[in-house]
Formats: C-alpha cells, structure tokens, sequence
C-alpha cells in the first residue's frame, strides 16, 4: 500500500522473525522425519517454504489477535510461542499433545496464545474467524481476527459468504490469502478463474491487495497495515500471499505434477536464504550468531522430538472425554446419547 | 384465590425464552434471516430487536453457512449466540459447520474451546411447503456426536428448554415445529428451566407406549383419545430431547406396557424411530409382546398436493393402527 | 453495453411481450385469489413488478436454451409458453398440474420448453445452470443456460462457485441477478456489503454489468447481449436486472418493512404502464386494441382458473410414484428402500 | 486349462468400470477435485485423463456445492456424470444439492426429469485422520428418499455395482471405503453388473448372522475365523446397497439363525445398524432368540491417536464379543 520501503524491524525483532523461520523449517523437516518413521500417521502437510508468509503474518499481530488456520497449521502454533515439545507430542498422538493427542497434525489449536486451531475442511475455518472478529467488536476489545487459507479455499462459497459479512458488517478481520498456487495436486490456473484472488475480497468493498510472500518482511508490513485497517478504522482487509511450498501437498503426495523446473525457480526464492542474506547484510546477525542460532533451534527440535517419543499414549478409557462439557459417558462403545 | 396460569403460546414461549436470557447474561445474541426487522419469518424474535438493538438481534445475509460458522466463532470466544437459520431445511447448506466444526471443535482441540451456541431452528411439514421445505431432519443431528438435540412439544417445555440450551455450554440444535407455533399452554418463569435428557409421560396407560416427540405429541395424543374410546388406554411419553436420551424413563414405560409404538415425523429409514426402536429393543427384549410399531412419513420427498401430504405425514389413525396392530399380535409365549 | 439505444423490436414482437406481461400480472393476481380463497396452499410467491424482467429475458432468448429460476417463477413458465391451466392446476395441487400437483407454485417446471424449473432452496438452482450450461457445450450445441436469481441469491456462496467454474471454464451461461432490493423482509442495504451486485461476477472475469429491470427493452437489450457473449464467444456474461415486487415477499407475508413511501414511487415505474405508453407512443397498439388484448387475456386466466378447480385430485395411491425412476413400492407407508 | 481370474485392487476395479463404461457410453464424464492431472486422491481415476481427455475427466476447482450441482443439472439435461467429492467428509459441503435437489428432482417434477448420476465418496476411518476426516455417513443418505446408497466390500462388487451405478436412471450415492483400495480380487467383465438391492452371504454359518457392509464385512470375516475356532458358526451377510435393500435375504438369514448382529462404521444413534435392526425385529420379531447385537464407532468424533482411533471404530474382538453376547442370552421360551 504505502510506497516508500518501509524502515527494518529492530534488529531484535529480526533475529527473532529468523529463529523462528527456521524453527519451523527444523520442526517440519524432524516431524517428516518423524512421519516416515511411522511415529506420525494420518496426513502430515508441511508448510515448508511458505515460512515468510507465516511468522511475517505473526509477528505484525498482537498476541491476543485471534488466529485461525488451515491443517497446514505447524508453522502458526511454533510462532504464536506454543511449545514445541506439545506440539510434537500431538503430532505422535501422546498424552501430552498441544490437543491431548485428539487432534494431530491438522487440528492443533493454543487457546492460551489466541490460536484457534488448525481445521480439516478446505475453507471451513474462515468463518470461524468471523466470528472471532466478532466476538471481539461486540466485547468492545481492539482485537483483530485473522484468518489464514490457501487459494484453492479461496474457490469455496462460504469464503465469498464471509467476505460480504464482514464488508457488511464492517468487521475487524483480516482474511489473508495464502496463494501457494496449488490446491493439492491441482494449479490453481486449473481451478480459478482468474489469476488474482484478492479482487474477490475487492468486490465487496473490503480494501484488499496482493504481495510477494515470500519475502518475510514485505508479508510483515502487508499485515501490518491490513490489521490497522481492521483496528484503527473497524474495516476489514484481505492480503493475498504469493508463495510456494516446497514437499508435496502432505506427506503421502508424491508431487510429480509440478514441474522440476519449477521448483527450482521458487526454490531459488528460498524465504530462509532471502532472509539470511538481508540480516548477514544489515549486519544484524554474522554467521556465527546464525550458526549458533541453529544449533540451539535443533537442540529445541531435538529436545520436543524426545519429549514426545518418551510421552504416554493417550489412555483407552478416556476415548469419549471431552465429546460434551461433563463427561457423559465413559464406555467408549456406549453411547454419548444415553442421559447419564 | 389461584388465578390459572396465563396461556401464551409456542411462539411467545420462545420468545420470553429469548428476552429473559437477554437481559440475564449480556453474552447472548440473536443471528438469522429476517429475525430483525422483520420480526423472524415465524415472528419468534417479534420485538427484540427494538428492545435490544441491532448489535445483539442481527439480520444477516442469506448464508446461512457463513452465520453458523460465525456463531461458532463467536462461541469459542465466549459468547452466547442464538443462531436460527429461517428453516431446517437451509441447514442442509450449513451442514458442514454443524457437523465438522461445531460438533467437534471441544473434542478435536483436547477439551480447550467450548462451542456454547444454539441453532433454533423450525421444522416439519403439514403446510403444502412441499418437497424442498418440509424437513424433519431429528434423526440427522442426532446421529451425530457432539450435539445436543431438542425438540419441545408445548409451550412450557419450548420456554424452559429453550432456556437450558441456551445456558448449555455445549451446541444446541433446537428443533421446532412450524406447526406449533399457535399452541398455547401454561409455562414457567424466569428460573424454570427444564433439563435436557428428562422424558415426560404426556398421558399415562397401561396398554401401550406411545412415543412420540414434537408436533407427534399433539397427534399421539389425538390417537389416545380414539383408542381410548375402544377402551385402550396407551401411554404417551415425550423425550423432549434425544441427545441426551432418557432410555430410562421410555424403557420403563414399555417395560409395563409390553408394547411400543414409536411416532416421528421424519423419514423412516435410519429414522428417529428406527433409533429409538433399536434402543428398546435391547433394553426391553424380553418383556415386548410385539414388534415396535413405527409411524414415520412415507418414504417420498413430500408431496405439495394437500391430500398427497395428508397421506404421507403421521395422522392420528396412523398411530391408532400402529397401536392396534401391536395389540393384535400374538404373544408368542 | 452499447451506447446508441437499439431499435425497437418488430411490432408483433412488441405486442407479444405486452401480452405476455399482462398474462403474468393478470394470472398472478388470480393465483392470489385463489389463494385467499383457500383453494391454493403453500406458499405464493408473486412477481408483479419485475414482469419486465422476467419478459425481458426469456424474449431475448431462444426457445431451446435452458432456463433456471427460484420459487418465484410463474411469469418464467408463462413466458416460455406452457399452458396456463396447467400452470394453474398445479397451484391449486391438481393431477392435471404442470408437475402432477407434486411441485406447487414454488415448482413449475415444463421441460419441453426448455424451463429447468423453480427451486426453493435459495442459490440452489444457480449450479444447475452451471451444468445445464456444460451439458450444452459437452454436446457440442450452441445453446445459452440462463438462471435467474435475486440478489439475496447473490450472498449464498455457491453462487460464487458457480462464477468461478463458469469463468474458469468459459461456459455458455447468463448470469441475471434480479436485484428487487429486497430478500423476504430485510432489505439489500441490510444484507450485502455493497450496492451493487454484479462486480460480485466481474471479480471471476465475467462481463457483468447492470440495467433497468423496469424497462422490458432495456433488460431485452441486455439479456441478448449476454446471449450473444455466451453463445458467439463462449463466455460466461452476467447481468443486474434492478426491480421492484409490488406485493410482499409471498402470500403471507404483511410486508410491513417497506415504506409506502417507496413502494409509490416505484409503482411509479409499472413495467406494465411504461411499456403501454411506448406501444401507444410508438403506435403500436392503440387503446381498442389494449383493451381486447386484456379482455383475451382475462379470457384465459379465467379458462385456467375453471380448468385448475375442476381437476381432479391427485388419487393418493400415487403418493410414492417418481421417487425412483421405476416404481418401487405403492404403499405410502411402506418403505421405498426395500427391493422390489 | 482354467487359469484363475486375475486379480485386481479395489481401486482398480473401479478404474475398470469407469473406462469401461465411458467407452460404452458417449455422455458419461467425470468431475472431481484433483482427478485428472494428479490421477485422483486415491488414484482411482488413473489414466483416465490422458484416455478420455479434459472434456471428459475434469478437474475441479475445491466447490463440492457448485460441482455437484454442475453434475445435477448437467444430468438432468441428459448427460451421465460420475463425480467424485474427494472424501464423503466433503459432501457436508454438499448436502444441500444432494439432497434438496439430486434426491428430489424427479419427484417434485412429477417425474419430468432424470437425475442419472452418481456422486463416488470414499469414507471411512483407520487412518488416524481424525474428526473432520473420518466420517461414515451412509445413515444420512440412507435416511433419504430418491437416493441409492452403494457400499461395494470387494473389488468385484465396486466394479459391477459401479457400471450398474452408472447406467441407473436415479442418483447414486456409491460409497467407497479407503480402507479397501489396496484389496484384491478378482472382477468380472465389461458385461457383468451386479444389480442393486441383492445381498450376498459372504460366508455360511448357522449359529448367528452378522450383517456387515463394505470395509466391515472384512472385519465380520475376522471375526467369523476366530468364532469358528471355538465352534461358532455366523453367517456373514452382506447387504451391497442400502437403497434398495435386500431385506428379504437378510431375514431369511435371520430366520435360519435366530440370532444378528449387524457391524457398521458409523455412529450408533439412527446408524445404518439400528436401522436394518429396526427392520430385522419387524421381520423376524417371533425368530430371535436375542436382541440384536449392534456394533458401531464409539459416539465420539473420531481421535487422532492410534491406540484411540482403534478403540473407537469397530475391531473383529468386538464382533465375537458381539456375537457372543447373542449367543449366551438365554433364550427366554
Ligand atoms: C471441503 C474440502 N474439500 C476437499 C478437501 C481435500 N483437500 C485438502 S487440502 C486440499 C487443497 C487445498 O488447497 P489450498 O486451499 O490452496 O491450500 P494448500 O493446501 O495449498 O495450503 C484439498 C483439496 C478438504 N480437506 N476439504
Ligand atoms: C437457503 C435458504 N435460506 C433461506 C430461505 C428462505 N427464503 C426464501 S426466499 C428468501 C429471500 C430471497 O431473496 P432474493 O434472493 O432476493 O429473492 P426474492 O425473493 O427477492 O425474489 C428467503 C430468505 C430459503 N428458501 N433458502
Ligand atoms: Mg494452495
Ligand atoms: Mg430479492
């Protein structure tokens, strides 16, 4: 929006915005590793290479700016500051698990850091966070929802549904399009009309517009104003985030419809890399305070890998806690339906 | 000196529901189609919105996927909504954030948000609305864990439910019927609420159990009352709510009729009636001297033609027959 | 579109579209006192007002293109043709109905003429088009799906879904959004973040633009228009129709919401009147020959009226025919899940 | 000289009738989300691009509303759609233009138009996907009239009931289970259909019948192994569609063993397994020797933890113990 390049973060941010880029990249690289040592099951969708627009997003909001996500939800827990260990521990499905090991992959959520989970249902979250938005204009609280879905969600009614509702109602929200071009195996050329999502948003009055996503920074500023859009002037605002994710849509695709070349162009795009060589060239990091920093997010991935390998399973009899508000039944073949 | 309690109906009973928990606790709202200005497409919400303003009776857009999810949203922050979707039968399009969202979200999460939220929603047929509008979709929700599932007959039990669910910290699907909104009945104040999971025995008798639910009530009892004069005396009991299900309360009444009929509006397949039978069944195997009847619609998208829909909802002679089809039986000893 | 206004349409056609308007007005009023006399059930919607809307566009159109509508769509089945006492009896649940007297006023369908139907569930019919469109092109035709709805329609997502596959796959589909500013009781204004409906379209690359639902011609004009962009160039096109209903949103409904205020002044505009005075203007029809066409045309409602009251009942042993494409069961009560 | 039938995978077999019948048959085409170029989710549609081409294998945009309705209207102008929601956990998305149109069509048109479609869903839990993705909800669309409702267990039922599904003048809930894909067996040819509504006795037995469809007919079969060992004989039924339902084979079954248990991967409340018990006792009332065993999911949405997920979804332990339960009733005569 403005176009002067805004001023850099403190160098402390920097360095922060950097570990915590790399803590992601670690921790999904250990839970592939994790995944193919048959430790986790069920889908495991890595959102490597999409790092920039994740913590850009996260570190332009307050803490109590409720956040969704979609099941490609790892990188989004680790920057909201949940513990890595609890969210390894429910990638394994151990009673220690950010969820108690109910959720997996696909459904963490940190209430306590304003994370509203992960969700399974292409576009189904993004509601959800209209409500958040909600929620927080009817308290009188300054809080501003954010919600984050991929462009192939972008194709699902109930997100056009949302966008009327919260230009309508002049909503705090701020709807970010995560375009990492492909839905699944599917192009998003073979899927949408247009090559742009963002004019969706447009169309219903709500100030929207689209930025390189992989580039942390520029994701940082794009937010930045969008949130102070929905905060200062109770609009909401939607950013489209053009990025690529480097593995398969999750572990089981074996990713053979991009193209080589492709990835190779993105790769060469790296968010990491583009962003070592900012901090190495504004001075805020050398390469040792960089080396070092890895070798402590690796002993932080080590540590949440050995934590969650040594938790407990989650106990059988406790299978049908937490379906109501009081425990209504505890026979996991009964049924819930049986008054008690 | 006692003066009769002043008779109000379903409608109203709703509606002091919905005030009265307004001004108690300030985290209740009021989403839907046409429920504003409009006063609700069954004048339910009638005054509220003057009373309350438009940040807590909404009208909304015609999305009622986007709404429901909304109110989830709004929920797992801490409020209170009371969503109605205009029809059951528009629920079908929010069949998504029902199921995969508001069902699930305490449990997926290990216990970390609570969906404290109500979907009001009316239902049925009877009123030539024909086939895309006049659900009966009961056994739909609950088939589902997750939910709770209501589904009040009389003015008394709309109020205090309806109060109940909208305390309940968990989702509320709350089923009304379009054909009961003019009945009137006594019903409670302020403080009384009715809890969930308590059947109620609408009519005592000896010969068979009828049970029945919702506007089914009403035609149970009209059967009663026929069978009543060829001297069979059955027992009308109501669940009120079938997530959670008082087996308890039905198993006992058919544990002293020996015989069982079961009334639901819905269709028959993986029906309402099929549900509860089934629950009987077991409880009660060894003391049913006959198949439990089952009352359902007939098994055809409703017809619009006025005697087509006649035929094919439950009548009170549908009942009747059930009934004496059950007391006809053999008993196989 | 085009900026010159296009000539008028051949006079036989103008009085066509005259007489067709008065037989949707006339019929309407019918059907409401057949209603009021308890002869029809349900519910009973109404269109008078937007006849220049309805007429307008199925005039523009060729008879074999498939047409789609919503509950409120006696003047569409009148418009293609069907008969009027057919139409009627199924209003009133007759066997003789258009439908058999399954449907009812919110289901008139006439397949021989190209009308897919009226649908109650609302933007439910709209991805109907979307199909009858592709079936079209499958084929290898050149006919245009045409689905009509109103602009409460156009904040239901599937109707975005269907902008979408329509403007990614170049279908031969016309979009008409009958803007009649209201949706039951609540008003646009109160239910769509902008004014404005058709940049909904536009935001997926559709030509989308907006007319004067009130002038036949005008909406004549547009609808070919679009036509010819789905048929010549295999493009998706959409239109605003803006319009008026001068009764409620359907038999019951008190219409308390709207000022008189408002509704005078678009009384003012009576697509019936204006269009009279064009005829007459224009020399097309004089005021003798008005009058004859409005004796004719009472001549047949009345005729549809007796015809509709006369019919006999459906028998109620056909209660379970047409659930399945071969008859499964005749017991109303029985179950048509058990096999034959 | 007779070499055995080949065998081929379930997912193969499906991929046979596709290719089959879209040779046979100019307006069949199929329409899903991912395929065409990425050969399906589960690989079914492999090859069928690059065979049949974009206008006859397409790639959808993630809009199971719009696409299925696409298919419904493009149906009811006479064209022959398979589409496939990618998992059935999608068509909650989808629910309104299955059942407020597909099921309904024909019948609110008094019968002027077809619906030739069919909607291909796998579902199904056990591996570990958890809530959102886990679902069985054969009970809902079951519960609907103008549906057909297909549960192939085995690779030569998914290719014959799917070219019946095809050719069917009516809408075609065809319900694969992801559990089976990988399962082989042999298949017929391009003129074997297996028409609907014709259960199949998967395996003899006199003691009990345990009916059992799809990806629990395998788990039936276990468990009829380790019931054998100790002299138990069950009857495995397998019911292949749901509608129509082939009741009279199941209660004849019931009628020799006087004892059933039906197994299903769904929920309990108004599942798939109270509703052919609802029909059972009505059919068999005076035959059982004891209620009828039901064996479904635990009523929770389904967790993701392994030890949880296989607690909560039917195991072959809980059929015997299901049977057993059955057969050690005491028969009350
Ligand atoms: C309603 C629904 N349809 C289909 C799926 C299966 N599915 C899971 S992820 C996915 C692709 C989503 O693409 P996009 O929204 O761009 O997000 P990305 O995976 O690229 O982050 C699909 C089709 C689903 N989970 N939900
Ligand atoms: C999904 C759905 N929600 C709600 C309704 C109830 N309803 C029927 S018509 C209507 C208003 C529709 O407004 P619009 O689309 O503008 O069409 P109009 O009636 O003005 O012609 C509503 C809310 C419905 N039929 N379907
Ligand atoms: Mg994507
Ligand atoms: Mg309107």
């Amino acid at each position: 929006m403005s176009t002067s390049p805004p001023p850099l973060p403190p160098d402390d941010e920097m360095r922060g915005i950097f570990r915590t880029m790399t803590l992601i990249r670690r921790f999904e690289e250990r839970a592939a590793d994790e995944y193919m040592a048959g430790r986790i099951g069920g889908f495991l969708h890595l959102a490597i290479g999409e790092e920039a627009a994740i913590v850009g997003t996260v570190c332009a909001l307050r803490p109590d700016d409720p956040l969704t996500s979609t099941y490609r939800e790892h990188g989004q827990a680790l920057a909201r500051g949940s513990d890595p260990r609890a969210i390894m521990a429910e990638l394994l499905g151990r009673s220690t698990g950010l969820c108690g090991g109910r959720g997996g992959s696909m459904h963490l959520m940190d209430i306590s850091r304003s994370f509203y989970g992960g969700y399974g249902i292409v576009g189904g979250a993004v509601p959800l966070a209209v409500g958040l938005a909600w929620a927080a204009r009817y308290r009188g609280g300054d809080q501003v929802a954010v919600t984050m879905f991929g462009e192939g969600a972008a194709n699902q009614g109930v997100v056009s549904e949302c966008f009327n509702m919260a230009g309508l109602w002049d909503l705090p929200i701020v709807f970010l399009i995560v375009n990492n071009q492909y839905g699944m195996g599917t192009s998003a050329k073979d899927a949408a009309a247009t090559e742009d999502f963002f004019p969706r948003a447009a169309a219903y009055g709500i100030e929207a517009w689209k930025v390189d996503g992989m580039d942390v920074l520029a994701v940082r500023t794009a937010v930045s104003e969008a949130a102070r859009i929905a905060r200062d002037e109770g609009r909401a605002a939607c950013v489209e985030l053009l990025t690529y994710r480097y593995k398969g849509h999750s572990m089981s695709d074996p990713d053979t419809t991009r193209s080589a070349e492709e990835k190779d162009r993105w790769r060469a795009r790296d968010p990491l890399i583009t962003f070592e060589r900012v901090l190495l060239g504004e001075g805020v990091m050398d390469a040792e305070a960089i080396a070092a920093m890895r070798a402590e997010v690796d002993q932080v991935v080590d540590d949440a890998a050995a934590f969650a390998e040594q938790s407990p399973e989650v106990p059988v009899s406790e299978v049908a806690r937490n379906v109501y508000a009081y425990p209504w039944n505890d026979d996991p073949r009964g049924s819930a339906l049986v008054s008690p | 000196m006692t003066t009769p309690p002043p008779e109000v109906t379903y409608r109203d009973a709703l509606n002091q529901a919905l005030r009265e928990e307004m001004h108690r606790d300030e985290s209740v709202f009021l989403m839907g189609e046409d429920i504003g200005h409009f006063d609700g497409a069954f004048k339910v919400t009638r005054g509220l919105l003057a009373e309350f303003g438009e940040q807590r009776v909404v009208d909304t857009p015609i999305t009622e996927a986007g709404f429901t999810g909304l109110g989830i949203g709004a929920a797992m922050a801490g409020l209170r909504p009371v969503i109605e979707i205009m029809t059951v039968n528009f629920a079908l399009v929010a069949m998504d954030q029902i199921i995969s969202n508001a069902s699930k979200i305490r449990y997926m999460f290990g216990g970390q948000a609570s969906v404290p939220m109500v979907i009001r929603m009316p239902g049925g047929a009877g009123h030539q609305l024909s086939a895309q509008h006049s659900h009966s979709l009961e056994a739909m929700f609950t088939h589902v864990p997750g939910l709770k599932v209501v589904v009040p007959a009389t003015p008394e039990d709309a109020k205090g439910l309806l109060k109940t669910a909208i305390r309940d910290d968990d989702p509320v699907i709350f089923l009304e019927s379009e054909g009961l909104y003019g009945k009137k009945g006594p019903v409670g104040g302020d403080d009384d609420l009715i809890p969930f999971g308590q059947a109620v025995v609408r009519r005592p008798g000896r010969d068979c159990t009828v049970i029945a639910h919702s506007r089914m009530v009403w035609v149970a009892l009209a059967a009663a009352e026929r069978l009543a004069e060829q001297g069979i005396e059955v027992e009308v009991v109501d669940p009120r709510t079938f997530r959670p299900l008082d087996l308890g309360t039905l198993a006992a009444s058919v544990a002293r009729t020996s015989r069982a009929v079961v009334v639901d509006e819905g269709w028959p397949e993986c029906g309402i009636a099929a549900g509860v039978a089934a629950h009987l069944y077991e409880a009660c195997f060894d003391l049913l001297d006959a198949p439990i009847g089952r009352v359902n619609s007939a098994d055809v998208p409703m017809p619009y033609a006025r005697n087509l829909e006649q035929a094919a909802i439950p009548q009170p002679d549908d009942v009747v027959a059930a009934v004496m089809a059950t007391m006809a039986r053999e008993v196989p000893r």
